[in-house]
């Protein structure tokens, strides 16, 4: 009867076995508990690891600030908010809200983005902390009422508006504008380079510009929103969806957005509208220049001929203004909408 | 919601104190037990020699020289020759219906891949021969082969010869009687339609009755027993005895349950079938070949005590891990996750008190294929355990829910842990109940190897496509049809291997048909050795 | 443990203690749910066509149980909201089924309504998914030389029909159409309707 | 000779020593209560704040019934006529200052209810309106409150209107089917001194062919007749979207892409496959020109905050442009490329964007993949939900008359 891997024969309970017993009980106890720590660590260590890669996205980019706007629903209550709420709706829905000073098919939102909200679309909390700025446009120091002036006279061609220009100055519209700029720039400093201001500076490529290899990228990835014509689309109530890149109802020959290279830093970032950044720099490249060597309203500041104006305000310039293409001098100007 | 709640915390609270009351029992001594009761049926020399009849002189294998008949051989004799009868009939049964079976099974699995293959006939659709193969081998292999191993074991630990073993026999053809009735209404689409319960409720009769008859002469037999202590193989033949005929009973009556409920019965049933029936009819098997095999004893006695009413406790309230995330209410879903997890503790238990034995005893796992299957299944159980704890986790149930890597889990369960433990008690217990040396023993090597390879296949197969597939269900922008796709080199992978076990058990087959058709051996049928 | 009685009775009371929670208390948690307002009970049609799915069996490829957007997008795969217990108020045997080797079809009758397809895609579901490794039904139609007045002929695309003739669908296969199309639980059901909400986490689908 | 051997005698019967349970299987058990009985108590949270969620909706219904119209207002008529009601010059009659608005109770609530379609002159200014009609997506409630509110704005304090009115209105619309035929009908039917309108110039639409029509209904002529899937209307259901009202060379498009191959779906593309490409034109115009009612009710359990704000600004953090930037104000679509989807069945939209999502990770740059691969599950729930509340585009024609 001897086995060797048995222990000892179950005896009555001494004392000392009781003692023994507590003392397992406890081990038991604190190791389970230990056990229990220790799992949960290990899980709460993977949980958060996942959800660190989630989150490590946003690093800082050469030395700009990162900045956010505020969301709409923050905007505040009172005469104040209904400023900026105008200042949005004036932004948005340019041709309504201001119907007097606008002459084309154009609103504010067109170019900048997202109500003026997205980076590198020339977001207006970066242009809000830049102004009074000295601009060689106009070489003189602007405010930011002038600036918008120039907007109006320019990139929504003001000249064919009802009223034939841009707001007069000191008019609400511009006080509600910047009511808006003012608070989407809430907690910007004022004069920090900010990170998304502007548009893109677009390197230069190799190949240069080419308005006839523009043409084959605008057809293949431009068209559909903006109709081979560049007229843009209207949905079934003819309200502007896309809008017309050149031609009477486009921006005039004093906008910004002439230059070839605004428009192909604007067109690299932002287009296809959701699809921005597909489109090769050199594509970028190509396509701003078929887009801009087209006939659009001619530049209100031109007094003599198409050549004394561009010598006097385009030839600083990477602008298809005053050259001649298939026989067309460009700047001519487009008959007045209507 | 306060009072389900209440619920919720009362059950698990009762769980909970049940476990920390046997703990401190067993701590603290409270099961009055006499180790000698339980082991004055051995020799001092007994221990440490390989018992595999498997290994005969005739193939140049003999592990231990000629040992003199005792006293307790005598005994053991005639208890074995009481037993001999009805054991063979369910055994002969039981192998019938596993070739059957699984030959449904492989035309189910190669369906799933060449859809186009016998369709012109009703009874041969999918859903129809899977449903044939579940039955078969749950209700016609398993179950009788199980029942078979218990009426074999439980006469030899209770050394008492069994108690009116015609009425096992009686049994035997009732449960026999109802299969067929049953398989035939499921192939011609008569069925209850809830898985694992197709066989019409109006026919269930016979296999209750059939069940109950084989039960009464093992039940007689323990309360005839002539040791005061039952062994841990016994606690788990006595309750699964007990437990799956009320399982049965009351899921399959008529008419009680609908929608919603029923399918928490149906799961409750389902997976009870596992825990409550399948799983202590091998765990029990287990328990008594390991050592016997070996020669030496398992681990503890306390292990197998908490693992015994461990299981009892978690295993039975884990089946609505079935729905989870499906219409019944949240708490007894989370009763059944938590209750599923705390299933480690009874499977430890148990995978100590087995597989610490094999492994201070590599040489029998090398010697003795019985011995091989039977550890090896005991791993599978460890193994689907876990598994089975892991998947009702809610974030692991998310993806494994409703795909192959269920159907990989159940196979885990029912075919490696269950059907290999089986037939390792086969290859042992055959030679003892007729007196024979298998005739065929080469094809047990080749039954092992076939069933080993052909399952490792399936089960990897199954696993890895079951959990792309899980995967790609989560993925929205993945459309259906992608799951699909990528399931089919699996399903392909599936068929190979079940192909290779169908194979191994018609190798299987033909070895028993051998034994049996040589008949029993003239000195053993004696019940006497002299 | 050197005694048989107390060991079954306390096996026995523990499975007792199982089956009041598993069983008995869910029973009548769920009994308490009326059927909702818009959950019909089957037709003789429609029920005709779910003992089809039940003699078929179906329900092991698909189940009838779509899931919360919490857990998995079965909504946006069209399978619909997720399914509470008042909406099986009326189904005997449940049907939920525990796998998707093909889709959720507890709304399928929402998602397909078209009794043509459902037929042409019973008859050889390759016809219109080639994909697909769901058995074709052929012994559920006949095929004809010509319809018969009266018939419903079924349409197949041009690779798949049988040349020179055409496929008839037996009642049985109409009956199992009629009842797919039934399915469509996209009715609402209250906010305290009963399922699994283990899934729900703070701000997750919202 | 072996078979004479007795088997070998055995001499071990199985018991079991005696030892102690070991400590770690005692840290497991213990580890895992203290497991369970946190894993009951979140999830019995969780329960609790699923039930929250449920009932947030509830509460947010009922402040909505509560508020006096002003967010239905914004929600549902300030896309066209903007929040301060001034219109758009060209496209939207303005609000504020319309005759319209101050005259009885019925007219605002009949052109609510039945839409505009046609050349109207409001306040001097001449417009060629398509108005949607509100009749199947909002109730009598949301519809008095609506009208009432725009009276009180925009109609110097004009009287409210109760949801009885409505229901009075409804009842008559129901006999005149479709939208108003401009300002000219709108004048001869309600409002006599209304400025001079317009003349409503009927557009000729040719009666579609018999055997298309039996294309549509029955399927006669190949595949699957459409009804059956797209409703009787072109409505949809479930994921089969609604095509009543896309662009004609829209649906031509896909219809040829489904033939094709370009555009993958198990339904379409044996259909399309087996129809000849002038029935597919001719099917293509003839559901362009089916003006049908909202068949779609938010089904995904989607934020409809969201998806408003994902549709009306997009959202710049994650670079998702406005839904409504290209596919016009309130999801008319643009033709030809971009199709209306206001009032689609959200089964559908939300399908189709997970697809367009697929098709960026196999690395199209192509518009809507790039969009789509952008949102995630619970963005296209909403977006999907938000579009299947909003108005049908006001566009064609009434249903042919032998199909109500």
């Amino acid at each position: 009867m001897n086995h060797p891997e048995e222990p000892a024969e179950a005896e009555p309970l001494s004392d000392l076995k009781k003692g023994q017993n507590t003392s397992r009980g406890i081990y038991a106890i604190a190791g389970g508990v230990m056990l229990f720590a220790f799992g949960a660590l290990v899980a709460g260590v993977i949980h958060s690891h996942g959800e660190q890669a989630d989150t490590s996205k946003s690093a800082p980019a050469d030395g700009k600030i990162a900045f956010t706007p505020p969301p709409e629903s923050k905007i505040p209550d009172g005469p104040g908010g209904d400023s900026i709420r105008h200042g949005m709706a004036i932004f948005r829905n340019t041709g309504t809200e201001a119907a007097q000073y606008v002459g084309n098919g154009l609103t504010c939102s067109n170019c900048h983005l997202d109500a003026g909200r997205k980076p590198l679309s020339a977001p207006m909390w970066s242009a809000w902390v830049s102004y009074p700025q000295y601009r060689s446009k106009n070489k003189k120091m602007n405010s930011m009422e002038d600036r918008l002036n120039g907007c109006f006279s320019y990139s929504m061609n003001g000249q064919g508006s009802p009223s034939g220009g841009p707001p007069p100055k000191g008019d609400p519209i511009y006080t509600d504008l910047e009511a808006y700029f003012h608070w989407l720039a809430t907690g910007a400093a004022t004069g920090a380079k900010l990170e998304g201001a502007g548009f893109l500076k677009l390197k230069k490529t190799p190949l240069g510009y080419d308005r006839l290899r523009g043409q084959v990228v605008y057809q293949q990835h431009c068209a559909e929103c903006h109709a081979d014509d560049g007229q843009g689309r209207t949905d079934l109530n003819s309200r502007s969806i896309f809008p017309p890149l050149w031609g009477p109802h486009s921006y005039n020959w004093g906008a910004g957005m002439t230059q070839v290279n605004n428009a192909a830093g604007f067109i690299k970032v932002n287009m296809p509208l959701g699809a921005g950044n597909t489109l090769t720099d050199q594509q970028a490249w190509d396509v701003a220049a078929w887009i801009d060597s087209q006939e659009r309203p001619k530049d209100p500041r031109q007094k003599g001929s198409v050549a004394d104006n561009a010598k006097a305000f385009h030839n600083k310039e990477q602008s298809f203004y005053g050259k001649t293409v298939d026989g067309h001098l460009l700047g001519t100007g487009t008959p007045p909408a209507h | 919601m306060l009072t389900l709640g209440l619920f919720v915390v009362i059950s698990f609270v009762v769980s909970l104190a049940a476990l920390a009351a046997l703990i401190w029992a067993i701590s603290s001594d409270q099961f009055s037990f006499s180790q000698r009761q339980a082991r004055i049926i051995f020799e001092p020399d007994e221990e440490g020699q390989l018992d595999d009849p498997t290994i005969s002189p005739r193939n140049g294998r003999s592990t231990h020289g000629n040992i003199e008949p005792t006293k307790f051989d005598l005994l053991r004799s005639s208890i074995d020759a009481s037993t001999a009868r009805p054991v063979s009939v369910l055994i002969g049964s039981a192998v019938l219906w596993l070739v059957i079976g699984s030959a449904f099974g492989l035309i189910a699995s190669l369906k799933l891949h060449l859809p186009d293959w016998l369709d012109t006939q009703a009874w041969l659709t999918f859903g129809r021969v899977r449903t044939l193969h579940l039955t078969l081998v749950i209700y016609g292999w398993l179950s009788m082969a199980g029942i078979g191993i218990a009426m074999w074991v439980t006469p030899r630990i209770f050394q008492a010869p069994l108690q009116s073993p015609t009425l096992a026999i009686w049994g035997t053809i009732f449960w026999n009687i109802g299969l067929v009735a049953g398989v035939i209404a499921i192939a011609c689409g008569w069925s209850d339609g809830e898985e694992w319960l197709e066989i019409p409720w109006q026919i269930d009769g016979l296999l209750a009755i059939g069940g109950a008859l084989c039960a009464v002469p093992l039940i007689r037999t323990a309360f005839t027993r002539n040791v005061e202590h039952i062994y841990v193989s016994g606690w788990y033949y006595l309750a699964a005895l007990c437990w799956f005929p009320a399982l049965f009973v009351i899921a399959n009556i008529p008419g009680i349950f609908v929608g919603a409920e029923q399918a928490t019965v149906n799961w409750w049933f389902a997976h009870n079938v596992l825990g409550l029936w399948l799983t202590p009819l091998g765990l029990g098997a287990a328990y008594y070949f390991i050592p016997k095999i070996i020669g030496k004893p398992v681990y503890s006695y306390a292990l197998s005590l908490l693992g015994f009413w461990a299981l009892a406790l978690f295993y039975s309230q884990v089946g609505i891990h079935h729905l989870i995330g499906g219409p019944v209410p949240t708490w007894v879903v989370t009763l059944s996750i938590v209750q599923s997890v705390m299933m480690f503790v009874p499977v430890i238990a148990v995978a100590i008190n087995q597989h610490v034995v094999v492994a201070r005893n590599m040489w029998a796992f090398r010697a003795s294929i019985p011995l091989r299957f039977i550890s090896l299944g005991a791993i599978m159980y460890t193994a689907a355990s876990f598994e089975g704890s892991l998947e009702a986790l809610r974030s692991v149930n998310t993806v494994t829910h409703f795909t192959q890597f269920t159907v990989g889990h159940a196979h885990l369960g029912a075919y490696g842990f269950t059907s290999f433990v089986f037939f390792g008690c086969l290859y042992y217990m055959l030679p003892r109940i007729t007196g024979r040396d298998w005739p065929l023993p080469s094809l047990i090597a080749a039954h092992f190897w076939l069933v080993v390879g052909g399952f490792s296949i399936y089960f990897v197969a199954l696993t890895i496509g079951g959990w792309l597939q899980g995967e790609a269900m989560l993925d929205a922008t993945r459309p259906f049809s992608a799951s699909v796709i990528l399931l089919k080199p699996f399903l392909e992978g599936r068929s190979v291997g079940g192909a290779l076990m169908t194979l191994g058990h018609l190798l299987f087959a033909a070895n028993v048909i051998a034994m049996f058709a040589r008949g029993r051996h003239p000195a053993s049928a004696e019940g006497s050795v002299a | 443990m050197n005694r048989s009685l107390p060991l079954i009775i306390l096996a026995m009371a523990i499975l007792a203690f199982a089956t009041t929670l598993l069983v008995i208390v869910p029973k009548f948690q769920i009994g308490h749910e009326p059927a909702p307002a818009g959950l019909h009970p089957y037709t003789a049609q429609q029920q005709r066509g779910r003992d089809q799915y039940v003699a078929l069996g179906c329900v092991y490829c698909h189940s009838q149980q779509p899931r919360t957007p919490d857990q998995a997008p079965d909504a946006e795969r069209g399978w619909g909201r997720a399914s509470v217990a008042a909406d099986y108020a009326y189904d005997s045997p449940h049907l939920m089924g525990t796998m998707r080797t093909g889709p959720d079809l507890m709304n399928v009758g929402a998602r397909l309504p078209s009794m043509g397809w459902q037929l042409s895609h019973l008859y050889q579901p390759r016809a219109i998914s080639p994909w697909s490794i769901m058995p074709s039904y052929p012994f559920l139609f006949e095929v004809k030389d010509k319809a018969a007045p009266g018939d419903t002929v079924v349409w197949l695309p041009a690779k798949s029909a049988p040349p020179g003739k055409v496929v008839v669908a037996k009642p049985e296969a109409i009956d199992l159409a009629a009842y797919l199309i039934a399915l469509d639980r996209t009715y609402p059901v209250p906010s305290t309707a009963i399922r699994d909400d283990g899934y729900a986490k703070h701000g997750a689908g919202r | 000779m072996s078979d004479d051997r007795r088997p070998v005698d055995e001499r071990f019967e199985p018991y079991e020593p005696r030892r102690r349970v070991p400590l770690p299987v005692y840290w497991i058990a213990i580890a895992l209560a203290i497991w369970g009985t946190l894993t009951l108590w979140r999830d019995a949270h969780a329960g609790f704040i699923a039930g929250r969620q449920r009932g947030d909706e509830a509460a947010a219904d009922t402040r909505r019934a509560a508020a006096p119209g002003a967010d239905l207002f914004l929600a549902r008529c300030s896309s066209c006529h903007q929040p301060d009601g001034s219109g758009i010059a060209g496209a939207v009659p303005p609000l504020a200052g319309s005759p319209l608005v101050k005259a009885d109770p019925s007219v605002v609530v009949r052109i609510l209810l039945r839409g505009i379609d046609g050349p109207i002159t409001v306040a001097g200014q001449h417009f060629d309106g398509h108005m949607p009609s509100f009749a199947s997506v909002l109730d009598d409630d949301q519809l008095a409150r609506i009208a009432t509110y725009v009276r009180a704005r925009f109609g110097d304090n004009a009287s409210a209107v109760s949801p009885s009115d409505v229901a009075a209105a409804r009842a008559w619309a129901a006999g005149h089917p479709g939208p108003w035929r401009g300002g000219d009908e709108i004048r001869a039917a309600l409002m006599p001194l209304l400025e001079p309108q317009p003349a409503y110039v009927a557009s000729l639409i040719a009666a579609p062919d018999p055997s298309i029509l039996a294309l549509v209904q029955h399927g006669t002529g190949g595949g699957w007749s459409c009804a059956s899937c797209h409703g009787d209307l072109g409505e949809g259901h479930g994921d089969a979207p609604r095509i009543a009202g896309l662009s004609s060379p829209y649906l031509l498009a896909q219809l040829r892409a489904f033939a094709g191959g370009a555009r993958t779906s198990d339904a379409m593309a044996p259909v399309a496959t087996s129809l000849a490409d002038a029935q597919k034109i001719a099917l293509a115009s003839y559901y362009s020109q089916l003006a049908t009612p909202s068949a779609s009710v938010p089904a995904l359990q989607g934020a409809l905050d969201r998806g408003e704000a994902l549709a009306l600004d997009g959202d710049s953090a994650k670079g998702i442009p406005a839904c409504f930037s290209c596919h016009g104000s309130s999801g008319f679509g643009v033709a030809p490329a971009f199709p209306p989807i206001a009032a689609q069945q959200p089964a559908y939209t939300a399908g189709r964007l997970a697809g367009f999502a697929r098709q960026a990770k196999q690395g199209s740059h192509a518009l809507m993949p790039s969009v789509a691969a952008r949102l995630d599950d619970a963005d296209r729930r909403a977006i999907a939900d938000y579009l299947a509340t909003l108005p049908p585009v006001p566009t064609g024609t009434a249903p042919p008359a032998e199909q109500h």
